[in-house]
């Protein structure tokens, strides 16, 4: 089915504007990352003598390895990415597809579970982190990480896959499948948008979490992205680098764009078209 | 081994819901085709699934093979199921969701090849292996679904209504196919339901015709269990009689004349009918019901009863045509109750029309007799088994 | 147990044991300071006080020394701020996200670069976020002030973040901003999953586009569309950093995490702290319960 | 031994603090290893805390603020041991300030105080003097702003300071409460003072600068808003820390060359010159596993040598009086000597006498100051309600 | 008005597939009952689709009621549709499902209420209202898909296969409902898919015959139009003969003996029939096909050429019975060629058995006569219209 002209004009006009107050701010960091000196007090949206010099003084601070620092949040997030949506796709199997008591008081202690302050939990999970010897590594924010994304991700998946078909899964089960095949072979499948959904927004907020990152990891070689940016120094006490920031904010998102670029593919509609009838 | 024994089986969807399926008791033999019939909504799928597993049974025992199986995965109960609501893996082609059963059990990448070829060109699905199931029209999904199942060879089908989207010729074929597959693996039990009562016949060692509404709470679900020639003529009750046959058998109201062994007599709208049952257990005088189906019916100069009608109005089917009359009860009989139409079928193209006047004749060893409650009064001629 | 029910543990098992590990000992560990006079400076001299840091006279309720009454006590306002703040913007993120995610869930040209610019915001890290807005507001040399000034929007160049006449709302502008990326995402792949044949359906019927959003999309994401709330909702109640970094942690715009971070870490009240934090996560609660009850949300339904 | 350091993220802070603390390794063959403390100060302390909490030894040597001693002295050494009286040296003041219960938890570093920064060239334009009392400032500043704005440049601001709800405004309410002679807040004996009529004029004085020579936005300014407005040629007066000086005389600055510095204005005629105090010292942590190397190392960057070399390379101001006779000091930094008694007489906060609450004393202090100059209440009652809440803050003690 | 015009309708699924539909031209008048059948995948709901609006019409030009509508949107088209797949709301309970549709056109709630009432009870749905389709059967689920059209009395009423899952005797009902219902409205125009032909036979004012596969690509789309009396006594061609008539027409192959314009004689294996049809445009020696159905086939002694079979295998149904039968080829001709099994319609029970030899009948009135290309020759007996 077709859309009239008018329709379309106006599908464009708003993807525009959205662009638009999306990425304003971001086009605002480019620009200001290629602005040095004075000139970052200035308004004006393009630099007069644009330089990339803020980003070269990235990568040349020895004790600010910012390429490492890349490397360790891409792993952190990756990690946790990858283990809260295992976890959360075989624990959203059993919330949603099988029922058993319990599972609503369960739900809302998964729920619960974030709904602490970040604060509040910092000096707890500090011991935590310790007792566990995962202090002061990057790799030891995995776990830390955990507490905020896998209620997300056990909720969401719990509530997409609770919309799936119940015949599909009777298929399944007829076909000789067990629950691990049926989620493997059948479930996720039909559960890409979701999955890429939950993904991309838990592996941003494990990108971006600072908090735990400051705390918990004191090695330069060991920091993470938003701590790194944040630890980006001007030439004196209360200078703030504007330009250098600007030009590392602009590093560490343009993967993520990328991410989003490759993901979203596969974010499609209809996948459980012609399944059932009825 | 795979028998499977249903005893007195209950189905309840909901605490406060009534009875789905009550008291489901029967047994299907080994290698034996099982059809189960009998009105939308009152419980095929259900049974059906229950056997598969999917259904928790409410009570009652479930065995397969002798072995209790109440509690059992449906992984382990060696059964394949085409679902009516065809279920179809749709991120699979056609290919892949007929080779996945194979595929889970460890099946030689070889030997299911094999069969999915096999079973794609019995179903006609050969051209279509390679797309997804939202691109097949409504047959060819169900059509999948059916190839899904036999690809498995299990010792027990279940068929939910797997024809109701194919055409004629197809049906046929695929019906066929279905009974030479039961046939060659032999000791494959199979069940299957049909709203097709020429499937049913054809098909069935054994048809369960199930109830639907008030009467599954006191009467249990199962209407009658046996073999097709039984449920045609020995109906054990009105529901059976009517709910069996195409167009369904005529029913009219009458009073017992006479009850004998071999005999009774019914006054139907004033006139005296004889009936060749076993009337004994009845007293002249009681209600009671006669049925005799449209094909039975006479008419035009013949022996019997003879039961005037007018034509109300006609179908023409081309090889046959279907009259539907208005019985003229004799002024001095009921004529306050408003009688059915009956339906009488006559080969050919009809020469009749509408408004027309007619003699019906009733054979006695034609018609059935039902007493007030609904039950059969058991005939006493000699009927193919 | 049957088996269903032993599978479902089975399967559960994994995420339990690790949500145990990461969660318990820090959740129980501030449930239980919030009973004691903790000290950051000294924990081990901690006591335990009992009700005192929620009732006591220095206590968090009831505290005799707000003159003026709890709700112009630095909690009470920064409760009611947060509570502000909460609705407002997860109101306004419902409704952009739910936007967004019909824009993106059109077919057009380019429609992938848009889903990524789209998550651009909710992308940039939000200490970056924050101060980028922080300077893009700034109201003298702020490009907000400039373009608006430049459109004759506005005459006289606006102190966004400190007037405290805007301040929350600014606030409240940029998390929108921020964050309704991550409603339109979940939202998107919720509209995804929707059956295509009775929007059919519905086309034949003729129905308006706007009643098939309300009557038919509106139903069938509600699940998806809740459980997005809900973290929102959950994660504007906490709200922190964009508050502390915007405006400063001033007592007019203090959230109730702010509170918590002021008492628990510059103060170094662990105890007092921690009661803090154990009633946000109570207040929490309590407003989750109340959001599940209004939008009748069933957690043991069946698929 | 190995010793974890963290001595300051800025970059020229950073340099320095690299140099010298591979010298002292080379010098006494340990290993050095720095830590990056976070940009914010508070952020920094949060830190500390947590780590101190945990009885972390991954820090040894810290870098201490001077606010901090009263709050973190239970984690930190007694440096006297270590000292042989090096400390003598520096200001007493500071010392005074980093000895708590006759300990010596942390040695003077460098040191910092409020400055006022005045546009040489506008002053001179339109004949006036670099003001001394708050009055005077307001007259100058409203009227070189109005002519300037006259004259097309709208954007002009007569001063611009830190009145952001942060640590900043308590610095720069301090210095004008106690250039009204306000007091400091709370006493030295810990009693609280503040709820005077000398205070509350100093605050509706500050409050009256806000929309009439400062525009509203500086109730969100901080060091760098200030210095983003004075910098970039907007402004008349700013009051700021020494580091803008390097920075306004930048190559790409604007103002360069155009800046004049001086004390902050007394309140009113009769008034005090007041500038808080600011800067860093290094302590020692008490969970260190090597106190005595570590102890070595602040003694050694703390030492008249390196303060030297810090004076006159990043122009860090320091604590040891004889050096702002340096002539090698002075030549760098000229205004070292034209203010030297600001730098000897600033005025500390009360960190001191309220120990462990400092942070909250000063936050509930920014809190009534910035209800003030935001115009929600007059300083009468806002300060009246600062008392009480800093009496709930005392309870029984400090 | 709600004429409906296909003019050389063209449907192309994807660049690289063939044409789905081939050149389909046919009018269905106002207030006509148009049956669409034709094999599984023919395409019958993708033409539905398109007169619905939901599917892109290649090339062609559709009209409803003279105004072209290719580019109008379903919603303006006036039309009410019964999907394949139930396409139900599945969050609406039955009656929101069936109201949904008035409600959007503001209808008056009372008037909602009571037609949907009205249709509810037609389908039996009336004690499932307040239920949601997931806890329905799927014959129920149907019903609801129903109920869904008929309360909303368009101007056109498209049905794709709604009684598939239905019984027998609620079929037969709801079939009548719907002939009623298209009677009372009367200027609707209805098309309907099914694939019964009984349904098909009864309801139909005309039928189009899709073709499936190859064919469709040469010769297009439709297979024969017209009224259902034309299909089953005139096919057009063996491809209709085949298709229409259950069980389906026998076809033997034969050679033309004699072509005259009244009748032809055929050699059927060694056997002369005499077929009652215009040959005049083909020669003696063409090779031809002769095509009789089941229930004309007569046994035992009669008139007409007599064939020998030999019984395979038999279905007994109850009414009648099928006799499935190898024709026994004279030894003359060509016996190489494996012969197809011959049906044959018994009325009752059938009292033959497997492997005995019978004597076929075959009246020249009751024989089609097809030629080499399958185009049937004109016959000239008197038939039914
Ligand atoms: N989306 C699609 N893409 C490609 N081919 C399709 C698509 N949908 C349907 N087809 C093909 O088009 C043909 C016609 O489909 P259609 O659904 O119209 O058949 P139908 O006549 O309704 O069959 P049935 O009786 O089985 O429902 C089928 O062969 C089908 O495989
Ligand atoms: N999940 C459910 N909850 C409540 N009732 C249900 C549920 N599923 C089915 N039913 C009811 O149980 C009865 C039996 O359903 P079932 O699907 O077994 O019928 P069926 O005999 O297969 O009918 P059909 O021929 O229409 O498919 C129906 O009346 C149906 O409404
Ligand atoms: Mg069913
Ligand atoms: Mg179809």
């Amino acid at each position: 089915m077709r859309r009239s002209p008018a329709a379309t004009a106006a599908l464009y006009t708003l993807a525009l504007l959205v662009t638009l107050v999306s990425v304003f701010p971001f086009v605002y960091a480019i620009t200001t990352s290629l602005k040095t000196g004075s000139e970052l007090f200035s308004t004006s949206l393009w630099p007069e003598n644009g330089s990339l010099a803020n980003y070269v003084s990235l990568f040349t601070v020895a004790e600010q390895p910012f390429g490492r620092h890349v490397v360790n949040s891409v792993v952190v997030s990756t990690l946790v990415v990858v283990l809260s949506l295992f976890l959360g796709v075989t624990a959203a199997y059993a919330l949603g597809r099988i029922s058993f008591r319990g599972r609503g008081l369960l739900l809302t202690t998964i729920l619960g579970v974030s709904m602490f302050p970040q604060v509040a939990v910092l000096a707890g999970m500090f011991e935590m982190i310790r007792a566990l010897g995962l202090y002061n590594r990057s790799l030891g924010l995995v776990l830390p990480y955990l507490i905020f994304t896998l209620p997300f991700t056990v909720w969401v998946l719990t509530t997409f896959m609770r919309q799936l078909p119940k015949e599909l899964e009777e298929a399944a089960i007829m076909d000789g499948c067990s629950p691990w095949r049926i989620i493997k072979d059948v479930f996720l499948p039909l559960l890409w948008p979701a999955l890429v959904s939950t993904g991309l927004l838990a592996f941003i907020a494990a990108w971006n979490e600072f908090l735990f990152a400051l705390t918990f990891v004191i090695d330069n070689n060991e920091r993470t992205v938003p701590v790194s940016i944040s630890l980006i120094s001007g030439a004196s006490k209360y200078e703030i680098p504007w330009g250098k920031i600007m030009a590392a904010s602009v590093l560490v998102t343009l993967p993520l764009i990328g991410l989003v670029l490759v993901f979203q593919k596969k974010i499609v509609s209809g996948l459980t078209a012609g399944a059932v009838k009825g | 081994m795979s028998r499977i024994d249903f005893q007195q089986i209950n189905k309840r969807y909901g605490p406060s819901l009534p009875l789905t399926i009550h008291d489901a008791t029967l047994t299907i033999g080994q290698g034996e085709f099982c059809v189960f019939v009998g009105p939308s909504g009152c419980g095929k799928s259900t049974l059906l699934r229950m056997v598969a597993g999917l259904e928790d049974i409410t009570s009652g025992d479930l065995s397969i093979g002798g072995k209790r199986v109440n509690d059992l995965p449906p992984a382990e109960r060696g059964v394949a199921m085409v679902f009516q609501s065809y279920a179809l893996y749709p991120h699979m082609t056609v290919r892949e969701n007929m080779a996945f059963g194979l595929k889970v059990f460890g099946a030689d990448k070889a030997v299911i090849e094999q069969k999915v070829k096999k079973a794609a060109d019995i179903l006609q699905l050969t051209p279509l292996l390679d797309r997804l199931p939202k691109a097949l029209s409504g047959g060819q999904r169900q059509r999948v679904a059916i190839g899904r199942a036999i690809v498995k060879e299990p010792d027990v089908f279940l068929f939910d209504e797997p024809l109701s989207n194919l055409d004629a010729a197809l049906r046929v074929q695929t019906r066929l196919e279905i009974a030479k597959l039961h046939h060659d693996i032999g000791r494959a039990s199979m069940i299957y339901v049909t709203h097709d009562q020429v499937e049913a016949m054809t098909l069935a060692d054994k048809i369960v015709l199930l109830r639907a509404g008030e009467k599954v709470q006191t009467e249990g679900s199962v209407a009658q269990f046996g073999t097709p020639m039984d449920l045609y003529h020995r109906p054990q009750n009105l529901f059976v009689a009517e709910f069996i046959g195409s167009p369904k058998m005529n029913i009219l109201p009458g009073r017992l004349i006479a009850a004998e062994a071999t005999h009774a007599v019914v006054d139907v709208l004033g006139v005296a009918v004889t009936v060749a049952v076993d009337a004994r257990r009845a007293k002249a005088g009681e209600a009671v019901s006669l049925g005799i189906r449209p094909e039975h019916l006479l008419h035009g100069e013949a022996e019997g009863a003879a039961l005037p009608v007018r034509v109300r109005h006609l179908e023409r089917l081309g090889e046959s045509s279907m009259l539907y009359l208005d019985p003229q009860a004799a002024a001095a009989s009921s004529a306050a109750v408003a009688l059915p139409l009956m339906t009488l079928r006559i080969e050919g193209h009809a020469s009749q029309g509408a408004g027309q006047s007619m003699q019906l004749r009733l054979r006695p060893e034609q018609c059935h007799l039902f007493d007030a409650a609904g039950q059969a009064f058991a005939r006493t001629v000699e009927l193919p088994a | 147990m049957s088996s269903k029910t032993r599978t479902a543990w089975l399967f559960l098992a994994p995420m339990l044991v690790t949500l145990l590990i990461v969660a318990a000992w820090p959740l129980g560990r501030t449930i239980w300071f919030s009973f004691t006079d903790a000290n950051l400076n000294d924990m081990g001299a901690a006591r335990f006080v009992g009700l005192e840091n929620y009732f006591g006279e220095y206590g968090l309720f009831a505290n005799p020394n707000h003159t003026e009454g709890f709700w112009l006590s630095d909690w009470g306002i920064s409760i009611l701020n947060t509570l502000q703040f909460s609705l407002v913007s997860v109101l306004l993120e419902t409704m952009f996200g739910l936007g967004v995610a019909l824009l993106l869930n059109q077919e057009f040209k380019g429609r992938a670069l848009v889903r990524a610019a789209v998550l651009v915001p909710w992308a940039i890290p939000t200490i970056v976020s924050a101060k980028m807005w922080g300077w893009m507001l700034h109201d003298q040399f702020g490009v907000i002030n400039a373009i608006l000034q430049g459109w004759g929007l506005i005459d006289a160049k606006v102190a966004w973040t400190a007037d405290p006449q805007y301040a929350l709302w600014t606030v409240v502008v940029v998390d929108v901003w921020k964050t309704t990326p991550f409603m339109a995402l979940l939202i998107l792949a919720a509209l995804q999953t929707l059956p295509k044949d009775c929007y059919e359906a519905a086309h034949v019927d003729g129905v308006h586009p706007l009643r098939v959003f309300w009557s038919v999309t509106l139903p069938l994401i509600r699940p998806a569309l809740m459980v997005a709330v809900i973290f929102r909702l959950l994660d504007a109640l906490r709200v922190f950093d964009l508050i502390y970094v915007l405006t400063s942690n001033n007592n007019s715009t203090m959230s109730m995490s702010g509170f918590v971070r002021r008492e628990m870490v510059d103060n170094g009240y662990m105890g007092y702290g921690s009661a803090a934090s154990t009633a946000l996560f109570l207040i929490i609660g309590l407003a989750t319960v109340v959001y599940m009850r209004l939008g009748r949300m069933k957690l043991s339904e069946d698929a | 031994a190995t010793i974890t350091i963290s001595c300051g993220s800025v970059g020229q802070d950073f340099e320095f603090c690299k140099k010298t603390t591979e010298d002292w390794a080379k010098k006494t063959g340990n290993t050095v290893k720095l830590f990056t403390p976070p940009q914010s100060t508070t952020d920094i302390l949060a830190l500390f805390r947590q780590m101190f909490a945990a009885k972390s030894s991954d820090l040894d040597v810290i870098n201490v603020d001077v606010v901090w001693p009263g709050m973190i002295k239970d984690h930190l050494i007694d440096l006297k041991p270590y000292s042989k009286g090096a400390e003598k040296e520096h200001f007493p003041s500071i010392v005074a300030n980093n000895t708590a219960d006759g300990r010596l938890i942390a040695m003077p570093w460098f040191t910092d105080a409020g400055l006022l920064y005045y546009r040489k060239d506008l002053l001179e334009k339109h004949g006036e003097k670099a003001p001394t009392t708050w009055e005077e400032l307001a007259a100058t500043a409203k009227k070189i702003q109005d002519a300037e704005r006259k004259a097309g440049n709208a954007d002009m601001q007569g001063f611009v300071f830190q009145a952001k709800a942060y640590e900043g405004l308590t610095c720069d309410a301090v210095e004008w409460l106690w250039s009204y002679g306000g007091g400091n807040i709370v006493d030295d004996k810990g009693n609280i003072t503040v709820n005077n009529p000398k205070a509350a004029k100093a605050l509706n004085t500050a409050a009256s600068w806000i929309g009439t020579i400062a525009p509203t936005g500086v109730l969100n300014y901080g060091e760098e808003d200030a210095r983003g407005v004075f910098q970039s040629g907007n402004a008349v007066f700013m009051r700021n820390w020494p580091y803008a000086w390097s920075l306004g005389n930048g190559k790409d600055s604007k103002i360069a060359g155009k800046i004049g510095v001086s004390a902050l204005p007394k309140g009113g005629a009769d008034g005090k010159n007041a500038a808080t105090l600011g800067g860093w010292q290094l302590a020692v942590s008490k969970y260190s596993k090597n106190p005595k190397e570590a102890a070595d190392l602040v003694m050694y960057m703390t030492s008249k040598e390196i303060q030297k070399e810090r004076a006159i390379k990043g122009s860090y101001n320091p604590t040891i009086p004889s050096l702002y006779q340096d002539k090698e000091v002075l030549a760098a930094a000229p205004f070292f000597g034209d203010l030297y008694s600001v730098f000897t007489s600033a005025v500390p906060r009360p960190a001191t006498a309220t120990g462990l609450k400092y942070n909250e004393v000063s936050a509930a202090f920014w809190n009534a100051t910035h209800d003030v100059l935001s115009g929600k209440e007059k300083a009468e009652a806002s300060l009246g309600k600062l008392e009480g809440k800093l009496k709930q803050i005392k309870r029984r003690e400090w």
